[in-house]
């Protein structure tokens, strides 16, 4: 059985938007458990995605039933950008993903805080979270950046891979007003390139998205590695039509 | 002589040995090997929670899960410390560990096989971990006691959630009935092992206790627990898999049937179903991580006189 | 929604024993799909990996549905040997569990072949096929085990690594009659190590089961990886139910 | 020169160029790379499809499309065995793949999103392939010619498998259609890419042709093409996504839209959905694989001259 929220409302398809991209993230983060490479990251990881798990709850209890939602969707219905469904990788593209996703979500919850549409009251929590996510990525970013030659050529890899995955997080959210969305993307890579500039790396120069004219994330068109990532979460919920845990 | 004697002086009165105190080599030797399997445990206790994150089967009970495995890296943390009190370092002691010279608790070395059994690791596992370490809040060592206050309070607050997760099981649809039944069978004679084994048997504990790191013996926590477990296991609708599980009117006690501890050594010599897997998984995590932590050193070297660089995480 | 077949008859549990052992064999092979170390490989492991898909469908029908049982089934409902589900490691560790069962699965179906049971039609077909899976396991524990010194090294951590899921295999099988159990582990055990030893390799001295009392994969106790496999594999089934495919 | 002449000759009488006959160089360089991209698409092509082996929704589906996936390493074999006979190595062209420096069909660099995608891509796709393929059939160069005969036959027998796999979802549940229609649609314009750019801006077309590589235009296939799906998608029940296409009695052809050329170009250029995931997933794969292939070369070298060893693989 596949669930999908009536669609009537703008706000519910952004709030499906954000949501997606919160809980894709949290779960990505929460593969991480028992086996980050130090302890206090163990913690620190858990932290981000706790905070992006509980995001992920308003926002999808905005557009419906949080876990109709979250383990009755297909694939397709998904919105998150293809970005926070990418695999972790080493722990350099764990950073590099956490650094790109967090600058734009601070820097997006920041406006949608200081507004008044629906998401307002979420985002001036969000936004302190995304602050610390923010600062997290950056201080890792510095120190693999500029750690030692392995981390650094590791580092530079995860940045220049997931470049490509950055442009779309800057086309329009439908359902979201008063964004200066171009704006927003000018603010995103002068706070991006400065740090990857002060860790000792290259600004990557690829294209900052693919050639496919169908869309991306947003329109649900998502990359291969998130249909196994559903399968995963999807399966224990799905194995128990109608009942509560 | 005068030191030894302000030791035992102090120990007698109920009053904390601090880091700096002098102490017996043994005693400081006994707490080491004490603390780091404690958190040795917790560590590799992450690994068969961490198994359902991914699959939790709904939002709220995924946010709880992950709570209870990020608790458990603090207890690690706070549990290193510990013993970096008493001069070992954590990297020491994870050496140990990874090298097979240190021990985690044996509970772990068993698979979960279904959602039930996070559920019956929050209940019994960690029913029985309170058990034991409920009475060293009141340890001779001080860091040591004062870690085990802070633990002690979070892992209570698992072993309710444990039991709630089996609770919403035990009522719900029969299938959901049936793994929590099925995953208490499995974990409850694991869980009374993890009292260690009969008082007759146990190495170390008649000089623990004299120390008041111990407080009571193996047998007496182990029917502390089972005396908790009957009337839980009641109200949840389980049964417990002891056919020779009843109340003893004379003792005050409830009866129990044998322990198979057999299996209880097997399991600890390494051959337990999963413990290749448990610090096979935890020895690549730390060798995958290694240029992590070497990058973070190499950093904090080249910026230890400057302020723009990262800080130490 | 769980099925659970009908367990009236010993040959039901038997046949979900043997299917599901061919069946979850069968899918670890087919994840090598598209990344063999070599393209005869991919041939190779694809062909086994289709004898053994054909064995399961014949065993699953003659215990029920073989989609049901094989997509709708729980883990603890699942009857293979724990050797079968261990993940494909490297390349090393596949044909060392591909060694330890082809052997057994040709020791057993040559057996089976020879009474008139239930079994000994499929079994006087898979005798064939199971010849060839082992010829090709003995082939490749050579070349890896006489080869280089680190496919050396390789060959003999995944032969130890996979010995202590050896014992199960000779526990009997409900189901099937006439089998001498410990006359076949006696022959295995010699055809196993004379491979071994003309393989250079040592004969691994561990323990051959675990300490666990309450069982193993025959009495449905897995290991951790195996509920993952399953949650990819009938996610999709399960994601659409009562649809014909 | 008489060389060349009699090659002239030969082709102009539709006989076959074979491994010892003399050729230009500039046909031989012309083969290799046109069948070096074939074999490599065959083995690139293996992962969008084994990305659904694992999760196959019934059991008789996954042998279909397990035997599919092996049935193109096994055309990845002839075709490397085909390009062997004009000199050149499997290994040679491997790394050249690896290398960014060959190409491979840029269908593949779309992701399979769905399990209807196997289906799409087995009709559409496969149905594409064959029309380019079997006027290869009778291409001038023999090897290459006969792999293509054994391929075609294969292919065919996949596309019929596609088709009926889109069929029974067109029947079947209304998420089971809506799944079929959106493979569909994502597929057919990629599909109509894979006969190359129009004619006007085919690099190699003349020059081929002349040598009888290749005998009918792009945009001729791609008409052909067009021409046949029409019908096939009307008895699917499913609709293909141009608003411009319908039948032209004048031209006895399907009109259709316009193709979006930079998308086209953008993909080639390796900017494509999944340009940089196959290459590094091929990569990889090749590197896991180099031990076992030293190993096997090895255990060969060692025992060349006994009966005993292992025979090569």
């Amino acid at each position: 059985m596949t669930t999908t929220p009536a669609a009537d409302s703008v706000t519910t398809a952004a709030a499906l938007a954000l949501g997606d991209d919160a809980l894709v993230l949290s779960h990505r983060l929460g593969e991480w458990a028992g086996h980050a490479p130090v302890l206090e990251e163990e913690v620190a990881l858990a932290n981000i995605a706790l905070d992006l798990l509980g995001q992920a709850r308003v926002l999808l209890s905005m557009a419906g039933d949080e876990d109709e939602l979250a383990f009755l969707r297909e694939e397709r219905a998904f919105r998150n950008l293809q970005l926070v469904e990418q695999p972790n990788g080493d722990f350099a593209h764990t950073i590099a993903r956490q650094l790109y996703f967090s600058v734009y979500q601070h820097l997006l919850h920041d406006r949608l805080a200081a507004g008044d549409g629906p998401f307002a009251p979420l985002a001036g929590k969000a936004v302190k979270e995304a602050a610390y996510h923010r600062d997290h990525a950056e201080q890792w970013t510095l120190r693999l950046g500029d750690g030692t030659d392995e981390s650094h050529a590791r580092m530079q890899r995860a940045v220049d891979a997931l470049w490509r995955f950055t442009g779309e997080m800057f086309q329009p959210v439908e359902g979201i007003d008063g964004i200066d969305w171009p704006g927003l993307e000018r603010t995103w890579r002068e706070a991006v390139e400065d740090v990857l500039v002060r860790a000792t790396l290259t600004v990557p120069d690829g294209p900052r998205s693919g050639a496919w004219r169908a869309g991306a994330g947003r329109q649900g068109l998502h990359t291969e590695p998130f249909g196994r990532m559903l399968a995963e979460m999807q399966h224990l919920h799905r194995s128990h039509p109608g009942a509560t845990w | 002589d005068a030191f030894q004697r302000a030791f035992d002086a102090a120990v007698a009165a109920e009053e904390r040995i601090e880091p700096r105190d002098w102490m017996p080599d043994a005693y400081r030797a006994t707490l080491v090997r004490q603390i780091a399997q404690h958190a040795h445990s917790e560590i590799i206790g992450m690994q068969p929670e961490a198994n359902w994150i991914t699959r939790a089967p709904s939002l709220r009970r995924k946010a709880i899960l992950m709570a209870k495995v990020q608790d458990e890296a603090g207890h690690g943390l706070y549990l290193y410390s510990a013993a970096e009190t008493l001069g070992v370092s954590r990297d020491e002691l994870l050496d140990k560990l990874h090298a097979g010279r240190q021990k985690y608790s044996s509970i772990f070395n068993y698979p979960t096989l279904t959602w039930a059994d996070v559920g019956a690791i929050g209940w019994l596992v960690d029913g029985a971990a309170i058990t034991n370490q409920v009475p060293l809040c009141r340890c001779s060592y001080g860091p040591y006691a004062r870690a085990m206050v802070r633990i002690c309070k979070e892992e209570s607050f698992h072993q309710r959630q444990g039991y709630e997760l089996l609770l919403a099981l035990s009522q719900g649809t029969p299938e959901q009935h049936a793994m929590a039944q099925d995953a208490v069978d499995r974990w409850w004679w694991p869980s009374l092992m993890m009292f260690g084994p009969p008082d007759d048997a146990s190495q170390h504990s008649a000089q623990s206790m004299a120390w008041k790191i111990k407080r009571h013996s193996n047998d007496e926590l182990r029917q502390r627990f089972v005396d908790i477990c009957v009337p839980q296991a009641e109200s949840l609708g389980l049964t417990l898999p002891d056919p020779d599980l009843k109340w003893n009117e004379e003792r005050g006690h409830h009866d129990f049937g044998a322990i198979d501890w057999s299996e209880f050594w097997d399991v600890l010599r390494g051959n337990g179903p999963c413990n290749d897997q448990r610090l096979s998984r935890r020895r690549t995590a730390h060798e995958e991580g290694a240029w992590v932590r070497e990058a973070a050193a190499a950093h904090a070297a080249k910026h230890s006189n400057d302020t723009t660089g990262a800080t130490r995480a």
